[in-house]
């Protein structure tokens, strides 16, 4: 195409990228790198590592706190970069505060929910009773799930799920069918880390909203890969990962929407989010800075901001487009290979550029070993998703996961590959 | 070397620091606002009482007490002797300019006419972890004035 | 002194190490820069920088759960770095897991005990009932008083506090008085960041040991800036941060003996630190994973080892004298100053390399402003203690604080700019 | 180019994962011990039964069953084969010179006349994620010697 919009990366486009990644030219076993793990974390561009080392040499300091010129220059970068990165996802400033990773991201949630329900809030839309009900999807990251369970058991809420079929896949009516007048959270990935599965997100929060139900969002998946506007959404509360996104460790991001964030109390208290505080008594400041005890990772933080800005740059639906082009292609290549069964949605079903496989005979560790050899780093596991796995019928599956780096000679390769795994072990035979 | 404090402690700052006009605890009063800047800590208590009515309300008296730096003393200071006897609507008009002038981070030309003495903040500008300090006492009027309805 | 034995570090090799931090030569406001706010973040040297590089463009995939050579190769730093962080502080790496912060870390322990009390512990290290107490300093940063009021509010429990004098001093005497039968928790700063005073902890250890209470160390000024054996001392929790201590920031250190990581619950839950998920249950690794929920800040991990490297190859012994001694300096040159009040521990005890003064007639903040017209960076403020200034009778004070690269004659320059800011604000005139 | 994977897959390894040698739950027994790795799932649940007492105590019997990568599998098979009628001493001698190969990293020597058809596993040391399943047997033996008590 011509248009003069980017509508997808070019080849060329893409080797362009490539070259600002410097792991991508690395030979850690002897032989090129394919890395098709940006599922499980991203690589990072030099102008990631550059601003913060910019920041980390010339402007570091603790932020908010201090008077003087050098802790002035931090707390521009904070909150410049706060204020980029809410932006990318539709976010006011006031609704973004920091996480060590979207695990704790998604636990200072439900955990600000039990502290709530403990002070014995008045907030209808906090409360959480016995015989209340808490709603996941069977497919969730155990990071959307153990919070819950720990909420319910603590609560006496029931959690109940949204059960998978034998692809790994829910429907939007199945899980808006559980949605009930008890319903009093409903937790879900944007996007499945396993499956690739695209969540209806307004449906889920529309059914959600009409019975007064808070609408948690664990967006790990979607955020780094394609457009998100969590306002247009209308999620009450999402998390992400900076790892996930071009961006240093170290950092999740919490969105919590504006009237949940000024009604939710802390999970972490300590210094930098108070007003005043007493031997026996605290105050707290209003959201984000409430959300924020301690001395947050300034330099990651402006590490992720440099991130959101080079994903700008390139741009997030060219970025989706490339994915999805590769998620496709990884799907109609593995459905293709005999003894090679492909988890999630059905080919021809949108997909995030993730797909997972079980090799008929083959243990997904063997298959990763044989991966492995040819330079191929994927990931085989449960991916922190045991239930789902579970459901599937194997303790673990080999995924390929993309990113706008991927190439489609990484995607063939791997199927290549793959192709190879079962004859290597003798299996079928 | 130019003293690069000279633009922040105008001698009109540091002079209005120890004068203190307004200081003290006016009764009666039309509306109280307590505020406090969580950061360091400056703190100040301000009452006001109008006089007229509807577009005629007058500032009639303004009292205030607080503790914190220089800065957010000295801006109380000012503001006391400003605001007496103006109309809310010109009271508010100040404060606004005075938020746009500070904000400006030095880009802003100050309009003497109408801020007067408060002009003299112009240089903290440049020193935005300040800023609240010089506008604690001007966002306490602003709201104890939305507090009495007018 | 030639004895072979560097016993502190001379002029020479201060300068020496100064050229490592590339901070230290800039001129944030246009004068060169006198950083004495190490006591709130400190600066990092290239070589911290230069790893985590490293490890980002060469080696960098999530730990632990993958099966390819790059994931086997951040596992080895992730792990390599755990037991030179764990050596360190005289702990096994068995006993070290993540936080985002300091605060955090001391959050994670409050936590736990609170989620293993509703759950009806009964472990009576844990147990903690209405009537029971926990005891705290009135010197406290909110890091580590704010969960332990939050944990005595949530139990029942007591929250009881050794006092301060004048001078915001406490002595152990006063502490232990206050250990009776009914604590259960005594939680304190080795150093405190606003006195600089040490504390007495193994006579601290003793006496709550002696009733069957845990205590919990915050080391946040101490681990970065004196040798610190965490087992020797006996305590059975403490934290402390990277980005006091050279690293980078996102990144706290928990430390908990054995026997209380295989007692506590975890604070957080999600990926990684579990054994099996099903919908409704969950079982738990062993410490330390048990507290790594989700992707941990393994590149900043991998810049907090090459921090320790560092400390190491310069020596804590020599740092200490090095600080000690600026610390004295730094009293001593306040104290003689006329109208300046010096905080904390009388001239002539040891005290860290903190000195806090209140300056007669003048606030802190415009103090600062003097300080930082002449580009040093001193803090002033409450320091995230607002009880104990408020015993001193003032909303802030103003700090300096060094490190190993801080210099007499930058602590000489900080004596002469205070004893002329009373002259400027005309006060006591 | 070499196959770098021979020197994990070794053609014994890739026989004993299909040939399953001991696989099956033996009764009675004197201890059982189920074992799993949790970062890829791999479990085994190992019962053996002991002859003899006191130094003289043999393994008369030793089955399992479990699920896991062919490295697993297959170690769990040469296990079996191994341990039968040694004494509670030789095997393990046998499983503490098992871990020191595989925590080699490649640098030790394999004792083929102590370990036998194990030696196959000395590929294994070069790949430190996949020591856990190459041991999940043997571990969960020494576990079960122990709570026999001998
Ligand atoms: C004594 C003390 N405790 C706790 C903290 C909190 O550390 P952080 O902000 O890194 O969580 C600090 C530093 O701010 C401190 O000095
Ligand atoms: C869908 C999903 N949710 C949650 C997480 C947890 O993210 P983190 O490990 O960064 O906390 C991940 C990634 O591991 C994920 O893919």
């Amino acid at each position: 195409m011509t248009t003069g919009i980017e509508t997808t990366l070019t080849e060329e486009r893409v080797q362009q990228l490539r070259a600002d990644f410097p792991i991508l030219a690395e030979q850690p076993g002897g032989v090129p790198l394919v890395y098709l793990d940006s599922g499980a974390t991203s690589q990072q561009p030099r102008q990631v590592l550059e601003a913060e080392w910019a920041f980390r040499t010339q402007r570091n300091a603790a932020v908010h706190r201090g008077a003087h010129t050098l802790a002035a220059l931090a707390t521009d970068d904070y909150e410049s970069a706060r204020e980029r990165i809410a932006r990318f996802v539709g976010a006011r400033p006031a609704e973004i505060s920091w996480a060590m990773n979207a695990t704790d991201a998604l636990n200072s949630v439900a955990l600000s929910l039990a502290e709530a329900n403990r002070a014995g809030t008045t907030d209808p839309s906090l409360r959480i009773r016995e015989g209340d009900e808490i709603l996941v999807t069977e497919a969730e990251h155990h990071a959307n799930l153990l919070p819950w369970q720990r909420l319910a058991d603590e609560t006496g809420a029931t959690l109940r799920w949204v059960e998978v079929d034998d692809d790994g896949v829910w429907t939007t009516d199945a899980l808006t069918a559980l949605i009930t007048e008890r319903t009093r959270v409903v937790a879900l990935a944007h996007v499945s880390n396993v499956t690739g599965l695209i969540a209806d997100v307004p449906a889920v929060v529309a059914a959600a909203h009409a019975v007064g139900a808070l609408v948690v969002l664990d967006a790990c998946q979607s955020v780094p890969h394609r457009p998100v506007d969590l306002r247009a959404l209308g999620v009450d509360a999402a998390a992400f990962s900076s790892h996930k996104m071009l961006g240093p460790g170290g950092i999740g991001v919490l969105y919590l929407a504006e009237s949940l964030g000024a009604a939710l109390p802390p999970a972490r208290v300590g210094g930098s989010m108070i007003t005043t505080v007493t031997m026996t008594e605290r105050e707290y400041l209003p959201a984000p800075q409430r959300f924020e005890a301690g001395t947050q990772p300034v330099g990651a933080i402006v590490g992720l901001a440099a991130a959101v800005d080079y994903l700008e740059a390139v741009g997030m639906p060219a970025i989706e487009r490339h994915e999805l082009a590769l998620g496709e292609r990884l799907a109609a290549g593995a459905a293709s290979i005999e003894g090679v069964r492909l988890v999630g949605p059905r080919l021809g079903v949108e997909r995030a550029g993730i797909a997972s496989v079980i090799v008929d005979g083959v243990h997904a560790h063997d298959a990763g070993q044989v991966l492995d050899a040819a330079g191929i780093a994927a990931r085989v596991g449960h991916h922190c998703a045991q239930p789902l796995h579970r459901r599937l019928g194997v303790a673990a599956t080999t995924r390929a996961s993309a990113y706008l780096y991927s190439t489609e000679a990484e995607v063939d390769r791997f199927l290549d590959v793959l192709s190879g795994v079962r004859g290597y072990f003798g299996a079928g035979r | 070397m130019t003293d690069p404090l000279a633009g922040l402690y105008q001698e009109l700052i540091l002079e209005h620091a120890k004068l203190r006009s307004g200081e003290g605890l006016i009764d009666p009063f039309d509306a109280e606002r307590h505020l406090k800047n969580p950061t360091c800590g400056d703190e100040v208590t301000l009452r006001v009482r109008l006089t007229g009515d509807g577009d005629d309300a007058r500032v009639d008296a303004l009292g205030w007490v607080g503790q914190g730096c220089s800065i957010s003393q000295a801006s109380a200071s000012v503001l006391a002797e400003q605001a007496q006897g103006l109309t809310v609507a010109e009271v508010r008009e100040r404060i606004e300019a005075m938020r746009e002038l500070l904000r400006s981070r030095g880009a802003a030309e100050p309009d003497e006419a109408l801020l007067g003495d408060a002009v003299a903040f112009a240089g903290v500008a440049r020193f935005p972890m300040r800023v609240k300090c010089a506008m604690l006492a001007w966002v306490a009027l602003e709201e104890a004035l939305t507090a009495t309805g007018r």
